[in-house]
């Protein structure tokens, strides 16, 4: 078992553990600024090291974790929107001054327990990233004290959270129970047998379980609330880093573990990203704040990444995870925005954005590139990842052009709310003409995350090489 | 000169391009450049004339484009026909462009009338001299919009009946219709064989390689693009709107030239005709009728402009019934030969009543003959030309008409020929002594009328001259004119006794009509016309225009065109849009109620999660067994 | 080991409908446990029933157990705080995020 | 020397120049969008009398390797078909840039959003690789909603919403149709050429043919998707609306023949009788929804409608005769229908008002330069022979006679209604007594209201008076592209 594998792993823990002795040791009167400062190094680092160790393969801990492109790349995902969340709350931190430590610590498990879930190829394993997930988001959803949507949403996110994974928990104990392993390939072995009804019930509990996180139709009441409540950072964070861990998890089990049961899980996923989309689209249409349309756009989004894992191919996972990243920079970059709006104003009513243009023209700009991008206009990243997906899709065939022409509809109905938002900024006078300022972190992060969605016509053709260079995972069939 | 023959085309669009470009702004120069243009093209077609008398015959082309091996080509077809035309078309401009110096004196327009006028003859020589169907179509429409831009050219005064830029419109609109029906025959024609090129075409016509219905459909459909620019029936209404614009333009356009080119297509084109028989019966027909019906118009006409419209459709009429009739050209083309001349005499004589009296109302005028002696005595050379009175043009080309159509035997059409003559020297002459004969009305007296200047009494005396001339060119005994146009078939060599008999009928016919016309006018001045009081029915149905007008622009126009449009217009809005936005409405609708549907309990969410796992659960269990899909 | 898996399959049940039912969160939050507890007994059976020897099935009810463990501290965590914010735990009073 | 990318990249350079430049030198900004109008123009002539007729297929080719993965290949190329339309694009921005030289209201993101359009359409018009071409398809969605949303008048923001969900809906099954094409084909790829070598079974080629066509009937547009375009014509800035009308509906009609006819040979035949009543129901519904508008600028967009559906006919017939003429009536279009909004945007400018019942009352007395531009404007557009209108019309009926009898006689009698609308137009605005709320009307003074006219009636009587200057070139090309 070679442990450099395992090396980003390892600094994120020592990290998280690291800065929550320290917030434990400092007296309160100490700023906590500087334990940002650290966390962030310690994530370059993490990246770092996940670059280096990417592209090779390997199993670690006999099996329960996988070390190939998918769990690698997922990593990258996660770190970047670890970074970029860190570096959002910086000065959103201000309004709640106790607890700064507490958020970088947090934010750091949720990190390690996105990686663990991305990168285990076995139920138990899953179980405790998920969990691990699951309980640092809690809290952080819940950390404005004073603040009764944050409670309320903690709450929500709690309750309903712990349900999805009882609801999980059970699934997974049924396919146990039919295969007698919890080794997602074993499993795939286990099942060839008898594929009685049992079998697909419990495979539908592990997919209202994945469902819950990934945001999908039925199982995504929490989404709206959850990310209206939670501080903007983390309801960034949760758009990002929980729905494609989320992802990952579910694209490597439904690939190794339930490749005979194609067939019939294949036309309940088609008819669940129907849903999600139109529901998440049509919803948005009428939305007044602007973390709750982004909230249904998020649902919207995962409609349409659920076409790569229902058109079961190589192009199809590679899809999924190149529409991610551009989705990562795409949404980071609004909720930049939303913060920076926030915290000079303190609203997030979408009115309130009319004439953005004036006040401040960069913050304008940025949101308006992210959110095209989002609507999957070219030459920005959202097109080049729908199309992505498409192709995939395609690839499959069948009745999967439906699929492609109803989720290219949708797009044109996102347009709206998109491009709604664009309008009043652009064309509405703006109420009172005051700047607005926004602090040089957020525009950093701005930068980024708008070169990111800029430059996608150049970066598209390297990334997917690269993803497509050698299988993604190790399912057996994916060559 | 033949090789030269282009010229004649290409001057007055010289003409045009200096005017607007260079003298737009001094009038008299304008005037100048247009005449001299005009007198070289008369000069060049004159001898162009001598050359195809001798013999001489040429067809220069262009290559225009070439597209997939279809030729499209501009070209000079120089035969006895066009040469013909040629003469009449620039004699009868140079004349009108001469009188317009008088009659348009002041306008402040001046030069921007001779652009057009000059643009006209271009199109109008263009026409003629055409070789295949796409350039006469190209002209054809070219035409139309001179004549368009003439008759609205007063655009900013009330009009006399209705305002000038609506009798414009009409005018176009109108002959558009033809037009249409003229572009599908050459499709037609164009699909049967692939060119457009005329003598391509008749040859093959003749040598019988297109199937004869097909022909006749198509000859039936270049008639109706006749029937629209001549003024045939049904499309004849615009023509008398057209008096709406100057008397130059009347005389040039809507009497001499431009109407007869309908005249013209169908004798340019006879080897389709011929090709096709019974499309010729079409036409003697429905020129025929038209003749009569506008004959009958005529009479009770009081604006006497009108009158002579209407004379113009009625002898238009007979052109065609000529054509119809003989199947062959010659007496078709004489006949509009003769009738160009005395018509613009006619018109050109009237506009002079109109600038010395300003009125061309029957109360207005009478007793006029004293004050304006020349225009007098050349309206009355031109009214007993048109009536048929021997030895005068119109008799010679009129009674070959008739008398082709007692020889075709078609005996009924040969009669309606005598009616109409009968009708047609009456009315005229009626005109003649309401305004010339008989005494001033009463509240005309004070207002003095003096004779027009001599810009506008010269071009009369010529056209008087020539209304004479013209028509010994072919007398029965020595037809120079058949033989010319046509020298293969032999002409008129004896003169059997029926013809003797024939002008006889037709010479007393003629005498008849101006008796009964001096009788009824010659004397007394009427306010109501006498045949009011005598047959109010007759009166009221002939003065309403067998009420085609009221039908066309009553009943057709405001629902058939303005009223399906605004339904159109609203269906659109409504229909179309409203679903669009109906669509855009139920999608948001759906979207609000989604919202609703997000009540913010902790348990509903719950709820709604396990209701899906217990379905399923239901589901997967009962009914795996039975469905293979879901 | 089928009265067993229905067993686990009641109380699961059981559980849910506490979720759905009780209006006091706390009540809610035990429902989830009883949830989590019926789980634990159908992979009890499903692990003595096929795997006698392996252990595989305990360690995963072992994992089950301690992280229900970690959700009930900070599920109270999250209660108290919703008592001092909200003034009540009542869940259907609480729904201010909505539409 | 790769002349097509520099077509493609100077408007971006003009945009990003334009960008930088501080917000009140409006003249510089001006300055600079002209002398990009200029160079495009004259680099697209050179293009044009450079490129071979003779020897029929594409020339100035660039192609380079993209997206390798996907087979996707950044890859420009000009033929007969579509080097018409990108002088026609250049052209129509030059004058779009010269009309709109008296704005004043936010004038450097105008310019930038008119530079970035340039580039989107001149795209469409040389990509030949069909993901290529669906980028710059998408790409003028943005700019033409702020153009306008910004700069439009009273329902701006409705007409530019329109319009965007519109053409975003039918892009969504241009997308479906070109990678439903990039998968069947023998060896995945976006490359146009190959794909007309590729042979679809007809089957599959009906299905890619609806796809495909739903995308640009919208655009075109045709019969139950134009509503948009009135709305958008309406609200739009008059040189907004001279693009619009000029170089956006001919991406549609463009797109129709290089992919529809181009690839798709048996798809066409299998809807042939749709098609022609499509085509028909433009011609004559347009015709009659113009005759019955009581603004001015909806009876010209709908004027538009009619006349785009003489480019449906020949796509219906698929003779080269009729698709000449269907490349012909594009470019004739252009020029007239932009000319056209060109002076209903001078007298909106002056009178603040496009009602036809409004305006009545003899405007040529007042305004005479204005009235002769427009007289001939509509003159052209009825079909006037001498102007290019009217050979594009009859090459359209000469081509599809043949092969479609009943629509193309259908087809005809729509000149009448045009005439019909137009004149009625005229009459009611321009002829009749002076109306005195209109005696105070100011003619055209400015040099920038005279060259567009100059330039936009030169290039109809010129293409009039010798076609073969387009048939030429579109000829070679589509003898090739339908053999």
């Amino acid at each position: 078992m070679d442990w450099w594998l395992l090396s980003p792993e390892i600094i994120v823990a020592t990290l998280a553990l690291v800065l929550l002795i320290l917030d434990f040791l400092l007296p309160a009167g100490v700023d906590r600024k500087k334990m940002g400062v650290f966390a962030l190094i310690g994530l370059l680092a993490a990246l770092l090291a996940t670059l280096d160790i990417a592209g090779s393969k390997g199993q670690l801990f006999g099996g329960l974790l996988a070390v190939d492109n998918l769990s690698l790349f997922f990593k990258i995902i996660f770190i970047l929107a670890a970074i970029c969340v860190f570096l959002l709350a910086h000065d959103y931190l201000e309004k709640v001054p106790g607890h700064r430590g507490e958020f970088y610590w947090l934010t750091l498990t949720a990190l390690l327990g996105m990686m663990i879930t991305a990168a285990s190829s076995e139920l138990i394993t899953i179980y405790i990233g998920i969990e691990l997930m699951s309980l640092s988001f809690y809290p952080l959803v819940g950390c404005l004290k004073k603040n009764k949507a944050s409670t309320e949403a903690a709450l929500k996110y709690f309750i309903l959270g712990s349900f999805a994974i009882a609801v999980w928990l059970y699934g997974a104990a049924i396919l146990y129970g039919l295969t007698g392993t919890t080794d997602l390939a074993k499993i795939a072995a286990g099942l060839g047998k008898e594929a009685g009804p049992l079998m697909y019930f419990g495979l539908f509990l592990l997919l209202a379980g994945f469902g819950f996180k990934m945001g999908l139709v039925p199982f995504h009441m929490w989404v709206p609330d959850t990310y209206e409540g939670a501080p903007t950072p983390v309801t960034a964070y949760l758009a990002v880093g929980s729905k494609a861990a989320g992802f990952a998890v579910f694209l490597r089990l439904m690939f190794t573990a339930f490749p005979a049961l194609y067939a019939r899980w294949m036309v309940w996923l088609g008819i669940l990203a129907v849903l999600t989309m139109t529901w998440g689209n049509i919803a948005a249409l009428r939305q007044s704040n602007i973390k709750r349309l982004l909230a249904y756009s998020a649902i919207a989004h995962a409609g349409y990444t659920l076409i790569g894992v229902i058109s079961f191919n190589a192009t199809g996972a590679a899809a999924i995870m190149f529409y991610l990243f551009g989705y990562l920079f795409a949404n980071l970059g609004a909720f930049a925005v939303v913060i920076a709006f926030a915290n000079a104003t303190g609203s997030e009513h979408i009115a309130d954005y009319a004439g953005l243009r004036w006040r401040n023209p960069f913050l304008a700009f940025c949101l308006a590139l992210c959110l095209l991008s989002l609507a999957g206009i070219p030459p920005l990243t959202g097109f080049f990842g729908k199309l992505y997906l498409f192709l995939g899709a395609l690839e499959r065939g069948g009745w999967l052009l439906t699929l492609v022409i109803i989720a290219a509809i949708n797009s044109a109905i996102s347009l709206f709310y998109y491009v709604n938002v664009i309008r009043t900024m652009y064309l509405l006078p703006p109420k009172d003409t005051g700047e607005l300022k926004s602090s040089p972190l957020l525009n950093f992060t701005l930068v980024v995350t708008v070169a990111g969605v800029l430059l996608a016509l150049f970066y598209f053709q390297p990334l997917i090489g690269a993803l497509q260079a050698n299988d993604l995972m190790s399912a057996a069939w994916l060559k | 000169m033949v090789p030269y023959a282009w010229l004649i085309t290409a001057m007055p669009f010289i003409a045009f391009l200096i005017i607007i470009g260079v003298t737009y702004r001094r009038p008299l120069a304008s005037a100048l450049v247009a005449i001299t243009c005009t007198a070289v093209s008369l000069m060049v077609s004159l001898s162009v004339l001598v050359a195809v008398i001798g013999g001489q015959t040429a067809e220069l082309s262009l290559k225009w484009a070439e597209i997939s091996s279809f030729k499209l080509e501009l070209g000079v077809l120089v035969d006895p026909m066009s040469a013909v035309m040629f003469v009449v078309v620039s004699t009868i401009t140079l004349l009108v462009q001469i009188y317009s110096i008088g009659y348009m004196h002041g306008d402040p327009g001046f030069s921007r009338f001779f652009s057009f006028l000059s643009l006209f003859a271009f199109s109008m020589l263009g026409l003629v001299s055409a070789n295949n169907f796409l350039q006469i179509f190209m002209f054809w429409e070219l035409v139309g919009l001179c004549s368009y831009l003439l008759i609205g050219f007063w655009y900013d005064q009330p009009g006399v009946a209705l305002p000038p830029p609506a009798a414009g419109m009409r005018a176009f609109i109108v002959t558009r219709i033809g037009d249409v029906g003229f572009l599908i025959g050459i499709l037609l024609l164009a699909s049967a064989i692939p060119t457009l090129n005329f003598n391509e075409i008749f040859a093959a016509a003749e040598a019988g390689k297109l199937n004869t219905t097909l022909l006749t459909i198509a000859a039936v459909l270049i008639f109706t693009g006749a029937v629209g620019k001549s003024a045939q029936f049904p499309l004849h209404v615009w023509l008398p709107d057209a008096m709406e614009g100057p008397t130059p333009v009347s005389a040039l356009i809507h009497a001499a030239t431009m109407v007869a080119a309908g005249v013209y297509l169908v004798a340019r084109t006879m080897a389709i005709f011929a090709a096709g028989p019974d499309s010729l019966l079409v036409v003697a027909y429905i020129g025929g009728f038209t003749a009569f019906l506008a004959a009958s118009i005529g009479l009770v006409m009081t604006d006497f402009k009108r009158v002579i419209a209407y004379s113009t459709i009625s002898q238009l009429g007979y052109m065609m019934m000529a054509l119809g009739v003989s199947g062959a050209v010659t007496a078709g083309m004489f006949h509009l030969t003769t009738h160009a001349f005395f018509k613009a005499l006619l018109f050109l004589a009237i506009g002079s009543v109109i600038h010395a009296a300003h009125s061309q109302e029957m109360r207005d005028l009478g007793g006029l003959g004293k004050d304006m002696k020349i225009t007098s005595l050349t309206f009355l050379v031109g009214s007993l030309a048109l009536a048929g009175i021997p030895p005068f043009s119109g008799f010679w080309s009129k009674d070959e008409i008739v008398h082709a159509a007692f020889a075709s035997g078609k005996v009924g059409l040969g009669f309606l020929g005598l009616i109409v003559a009968f009708m047609t020297s009456f009315y005229i002459f009626r005109v003649y002594f309401a305004t010339f004969w008989g005494e001033r009305p009463a509240h005309q007296h004070g207002h003095h009328v003096h004779e027009s200047p001599p810009t506008m009494t010269v071009p009369l005396i010529i056209l008087a001259v020539l209304a004479v001339v013209v028509g010994w060119v072919g007398t029965p005994w020595a037809n120079y004119f058949a033989a010319f146009l046509s020298p293969g078939e032999h002409h008129g060599g004896g003169v059997e006794g029926f013809t003797v008999m024939l002008m006889l009928v037709s010479t007393l016919i003629a005498l008849a009509g101006i008796l009964l016309a001096w009788a009824i006018y010659g004397r007394r001045h009427y306010d109501i016309e006498p045949l009011a009081e005598k047959s109010p029915g007759l009166y009221a149905f002939l003065s309403k225009k067998w009420f085609i007008e009221n039908f066309y622009y009553g009943v057709i126009v405001p629902y058939g065109a303005v009223g399906l449009a605004r339904l159109c217009a609203w269906f659109d809005r409504a229909i179309i849009d409203g679903l669009v936005n109906g669509i855009a409405g139920v999608v948001g609708g759906i979207g609000v109620s989604l919202r609703r549907f997000q009540t913010g309990y902790l348990q509903f969410y719950a709820l709604i999660f396990f209701a899906v796992v217990v379905i399923a659960a239901v589901y997967l269990t009962l009914f795996t067994g039975l469905s293979a899909g879901i | 080991m089928n009265n067993f898996l229905v067993l686990g399959a009641l109380i699961f049940a059981i559980g849910a409908y506490g979720v759905l039912t009780r209006r006091n969160v706390v009540f809610i939050f035990m429902g989830l446990e009883i949830m989590f507890s019926g789980v634990g007994i159908t992979l009890a059976a499903f692990a003595q029933h096929i795997q006698p020897a392996s252990a595989l099935g305990q360690i995963f009810i072992l994992f089950i157990l301690t992280v229900a463990a970690a959700e009930t501290a900070l599920g109270l965590a999250i209660f108290l705080r919703l008592a001092k914010t909200h003034g009540t735990v009542q869940a259907d009073k609480i729904n201010e995020l909505k539409g | 020397m790769p002349w097509l990318s520099l077509l493609l990249v100077l408007p971006v350079l003009g945009a990003l120049i334009i960008f930088c430049t501080p917000r009140e030198q409006d003249k510089t900004v001006k300055a600079v969008a002209l002398l990009i109008g200029i160079l495009e123009t004259v680099i697209s002539l050179g293009l044009y009398f450079s490129y071979d007729f003779h020897k029929a297929g594409l020339q100035f080719i660039e192609e380079y390797n993209w997206i390798t993965t996907l087979n996707i290949k950044y890859f420009l190329g000009v033929d007969g078909l579509s080097l018409p339309m990108v002088v026609l694009t250049t052209f129509i921005f030059l004058c779009a840039v010269l009309a709109s030289w008296g704005m004043s209201h936010r004038v450097k993101e105008y310019f930038f959003l008119i530079m970035i359009m340039e580039t989107a359409v001149l795209g469409v018009f040389t990509s030949l690789d069909l993901f290529l071409f669906f980028l710059f398809w998408e790409l003028e969605l943005i700019p033409m909603y702020l153009l306008i949303g910004i700069w439009g008048s009273a329902r701006r923001e409705y007409a530019a919403m329109k319009f965007i969900i519109y053409t975003m809906t039918g892009s969504a099954f241009l997308l479906a149709g070109f990678l439903a094409m990039y998968f069947l084909a023998p060896e995945r790829t976006f490359d146009i050429t190959q794909l007309a070598k590729a042979g679809f079974a007809p089957g599959v080629q009906s299905l890619l043919f609806v796809l495909i066509f739903l995308g640009f009937a919208v655009k075109l547009p045709v019969f139950p998707f134009h509503t948009w375009l009135p709305d958008a014509h309406v609200e739009a800035p008059a040189p907004v609306s001279m693009i619009l009308a000029g170089v956006l509906l001919k991406m549609g009609g463009y797109g129709l023949i290089r992919i529809n006819v181009g690839l798709l040979p048996e798809g066409v035949k299998a809807y042939i009788p749709l098609l022609a009543t499509l085509a028909i129901i433009n011609v004559l519904y347009g015709a009659y929804v113009a005759l019955g508008q009581k603004d001015l600028k909806t009876m010209i967009a709908m004027s538009s409608v009619s006349h785009m559906g003489f480019v449906l006919l020949p796509v219906a017939a698929m003779t080269p005769l009729a698709l000449n003429g269907a490349v012909l009536e594009m470019f004739a279009h252009g020029t007239v229908s932009a000319l056209l909004f060109f002076c209903v945007g001078l007298i909106y400018e002056r009178a603040h008002t496009r009602e036809i019942k409004a305006l009545e009352g003899g405007l040529a007395a007042c305004v005479p330069k204005i009235a002769v531009a427009f007289i001939i404007g509509g003159l052209a557009s009825l079909g006037l022979p001498g102007m290019s209108q009217f050979i594009a019309e009859f090459l359209v009926f000469l081509g599809s006679f043949p092969v479609l009898r009943l629509p193309t006689v259908l087809g005809t009698t729509g000149i009448v209604f045009t005439a019909g609308y137009i004149l009625w137009a005229i009459k009611r605005i321009f002829y009749g007594p002076l109306n005195p709320k209109w005696a105070h009307l100011k003619d055209m003074q400015h040099s920038y209201e005279y060259l567009p006219v100059v330039i936009l009636v030169g290039l109809t009587v010129l293409i009039g008076f010798y076609p073969a200057l387009i048939t030429n070139w579109s000829d070679s090309s589509l003898l090739a592209m339908l053999r």
